[in-house]
């Protein structure tokens, strides 16, 4: 069984599949964050996204800075463990930048939208937000009745994106695509959305899926499109290949605080290089990144 | 009757297999005209390639070489109620007039005369499978009028339609049986007889059938099974004849 | 990191952990069903169960038979590829054998409530049952209103059972367990339960769990014993250890037809024998069901 | 602050770590008299044993070795509202009279004079983990009589209490501080002063605070962190002094 390979270039993938006014999930939580193709987006300058993650991170914080984003719907928006997001703050606090209408939850609130929306579901129930002042911020953040109790819970609206995109370590040409490490909400935003865009660390030969299904997150018949681009989550990182790139993250902080290094810096390494791999080079290479091994070993499918 | 379903399966469908003659069906497709048909199974087994006739639906062999095993819930949240699974087989003990099916009890619920299984994912396949199959051999005693219990309900239950009832899938666009196919009349739901086997009677389906059985203005005839696909169904996928009666 | 062990024979693990009158459930979708807990749960004469399975398969059948159950919670009750589960049969068309009260869903509607019980909400939502006789013969299957669209969706109540027994390929000595292949509604079944009992083909060193965490399906800290009972699956398969024992499930269908021959057959299997051990041997060993070899590759952990 | 905050940790114990101080103090704790303390991430990583210092709560360290990857939907359904956390740690810009915390922003939600990054897993934590730590140094600014915006509901929330709100976690048990630990009046919920450190001045924490501290009648005196403590803080967990701000 194979059907046709859907194989692309990031920017055959991003020019067909991501559009004007789009609602875009880059999904990947710390793990697996596709910059590669945030970068593209930004390079074909798509305007009105409303760009959804439970944490923007410095993606959807350059994605901002660069004008793509109409709106943001999210539950953390900091730079982990290093700061602030200022293209974000700047936006939100008034401070210049475009302005960015704002939808808020918690992580929980983002992982039921995901869930509802994978599950074809108008809304996803929880116990939550009581107390807290989230459900005023958020009008859609509402209430259902129990059937059986007649207690009211928590509900969030389902989130059925455009499109999603997700990194992963390998999938073969149609799709199937297997991660290890931190899964995050990648597996339900992908089910939730009508375009599929999975870029991968390697492709591999559909034998290698195979061997081992139990690891396959993402079947190929909701896939779209698969786009090669390794080193393509920096400077987040992919388990068993390269890891984060904490200087980056620290760095951040002080040219995402600086309206003109901003500007030179989506110059430098996002609209004057061609794609992914003049991005690296400019970096000079990232092979101090490259991880070790500690390779896992197989278990028995047979019967 | 095998045959007859292979034939409506088109390469590159998802199709959510049952065991037994709807996994004949969707194999010999496999062998024939749709070699990227991408079986799942209610047991979570997605793109399964089983190397061995598969004798129940949480076979080994529909594990080992898959695309992707997943957990019951995924499978009927994420593939079956999201709508990716364009073709659900089913089959029963009985099958009425508006293609409702009854895989619960003969008789009434509380004290039946007949204990059958039950739905196992028969309701929601019926309810969510973009359209459906359904295989079932001819008999007074299969094709009531009306099903002693609706355990996967067809194009019309108490009058209502599948539309009024906010169904997502098409329901059974086809009933294969033994003799000949029923299709749905496109207007009422009704099944309708729209094709015979070479050689059979359409006055023998109808005494097989418990309603007035209306037939299409002109009646298909059935293409028999080829030899190629006799030799697929008899030497190489069910050798041992578990599944086929002939 | 090792906390205590948790490692029990199945005589005192289930004399512990299952009592008379408990709602039990013992997952395995055809894959890893635990006859072994069922028949100790046999021998050790345990009354007025509720069980629950999607499948009530072979072994609800044979507790059914040797008068543990007052009641049944199920989805299909047929045995798989072969026949009829005729103690159930016999019970539910009044022809003999103990009263047993039934509570009947779908597949979907048990995956539904062991999801609803898993999260600690009270009920779960989904589309289904519009045009079905279920919701008739089972009033406790109800509905709830999306408080966004104002559609009326049909909901399943929680189910929390008292104690789930789940088979596993392996676990460590605190019970953390991992299974691949089939894995049903294994991992929603054990968070849902009060107490659980996870039963291995293989005790493993707690390094082989954390040298491929990905695997792991239930954390030791929800599990309650450990019993290492190698075949404890059969009839059923686990797979890369043992394939399904097709002969024994066409077979049951002349014995379950026959009140005296199961009698006898439960006598010489369950009750003349003190252990799993004894059981094999009764059956002249199994070894022709032993699974053949067919490796995965390991993936790469290291960062 | 890690020392005081390890020492509330009890072996055995599964805790839902955040980054920074509340690592940590995990860490430290199962270096000392809790090994067996099972850490929890958000991120999905349980029964971590991270071999360097995570400088996120995704470190590929935390995932490495660990016990059980799941995802997020596992951790919030299956681990946190399920009631399997019994401990959740918690910080924040503000933290106010009855332990309610604001990570949200400073000023009104609409035009922030400071934009927080939000909750994160933080609301879900206050309300489900069977008990809370709370970590924040005292001053004015950080301890106001109100919070700007409830991100992560305490004790008392607009006049009504936890069990009128229906939430099925204790809440904050203890709030470390630098200077001090506050403890929740067992009526009230107020948070009250309940011990010092050594040479430290009440007044000087009362005037640190934004409502009319009360104190416990007798204040316990808090041990600073023995020489081990302070060796494995500094030498083997946070060498570069990454969280230690001494």
């Amino acid at each position: 069984m194979s059907a046709g390979s859907k194989v692309a270039t990031m920017r055959d993938a991003v020019a067909e599949l991501v559009r004007d006014g789009d609602t875009v999930v880059i999904e990947g939580f710390t793990h697996l964050i596709c910059f590669a193709a945030g970068h593209e987006i930004i390079r074909q300058r798509r305007r009105d996204l409303t760009l959804c993650r439970l944490t923007p991170d410095l993606i959807y914080d350059q994605m901002i800075a660069a004008g793509c984003a109409r709106k943001l719907v999210f539950s953390w928006a900091g730079n982990p463990g290093a700061g602030s997001l200022h293209a974000f703050r700047r936006a939100v606090e008034g401070r210049g930048g475009p302005p960015l209408e704002l939808e808020e939850y918690s992580h929980f609130g983002m992982v039921g939208r995901l869930s509802a929306g994978a599950a074809r579901l108008p809304f996803w129930p929880m116990r939550n937000y009581m107390g807290t002042d989230l459900p005023t911020a958020n009008p859609r953040i509402a209430t259902v009745e129990c059937p059986y109790t007649g207690e009211r819970l928590a509900a969030v609206p389902a989130l059925n994106p455009d499109v999603t995109i997700v990194h992963a370590q390998r999938a073969d040409a149609e799709g199937n695509t297997q991660i290890w490490g931190l899964l995050g909400v990648q597996k339900e935003a992908a089910f939730a959305s009508r375009r599929v865009i999975v870029v991968v660390e390697e492709l591999v030969d559909q034998r290698v899926i195979r061997a081992d299904p139990n690891r396959t997150i993402i079947p190929g018949f909701i896939v779209d499109a698969v786009v090669v681009e390794p080193w393509g989550a920096h400077p987040s990182y992919a388990q068993g290949y390269y890891d984060r790139d904490n200087e980056f993250y620290l760095g951040w902080e002080r040219i995402s605080r600086d309206l003109a290094a901003l500007a030179a810096w989506l110059d430098t390494y996002v609209y004057d290089v061609q794609d992914r791999g003049e991005y690296v080079e400019r970096l000079g290479g990232l092979e101090r990144l490259r991880a070790d091994t500690r390779v896992s070993a197989g278990v028995n499918y047979g019967f | 009757m095998a045959a007859v379903a292979a034939r409506e399966l088109r390469d590159g469908e998802v199709v959510f297999v049952g065991i037994g003659l709807p996994n004949l069906a969707c194999n010999l497709a496999r062998a024939t005209h749709a070699p990227n048909l991408v079986l799942v199974y209610e047991s979570g087994a997605v793109g399964a390639l089983p190397e061995r006739l598969p004798v129940s639906i949480g076979d080994p062999a529909l594990v080992t070489g898959s695309l992707m095993v997943c957990g019951m819930a995924d499978v009927f949240q994420s593939l079956l109620q999201n709508g990716r699974i364009e073709v659900g087989f089913l089959g029963g003990a009985q099958v009425d007039r508006w293609g409702n099916i009854n895989t619960t009890v003969v008789g009434p619920y509380e004290r039946p005369e007949v204990r059958l299984p039950g739905s196992g994912g028969a309701a929601e396949i019926a309810i969510h499978a973009r359209r459906t199959l359904v295989v079932s051999r001819l008999s007074r005693r299969a094709f009531p009028e009306r099903v002693d219990f609706v355990t996967s309900p067809g194009h019309r239950i108490g009058g209502r339609s599948r539309a009024e009832l906010g169904m997502p899938g098409a329901g059974p666009v086809k009933v294969v049986t033994d003799q000949a196919v029923l299709e749905p009349d496109p207007d009422t739901g009704e099944l309708v007889l729209a094709g015979v086997y070479p050689g059979v009677d359409p006055d023998a389906v109808r005494s097989c059938v418990g309603w007035e059985l209306r037939a299409r203005p002109t009646l298909a005839s059935i293409e028999p099974p080829t030899p190629e696909e006799l030799r697929l169904l008899r030497e190489v996928l069910d050798p041992r004849r578990i599944y086929l009666k002939g």
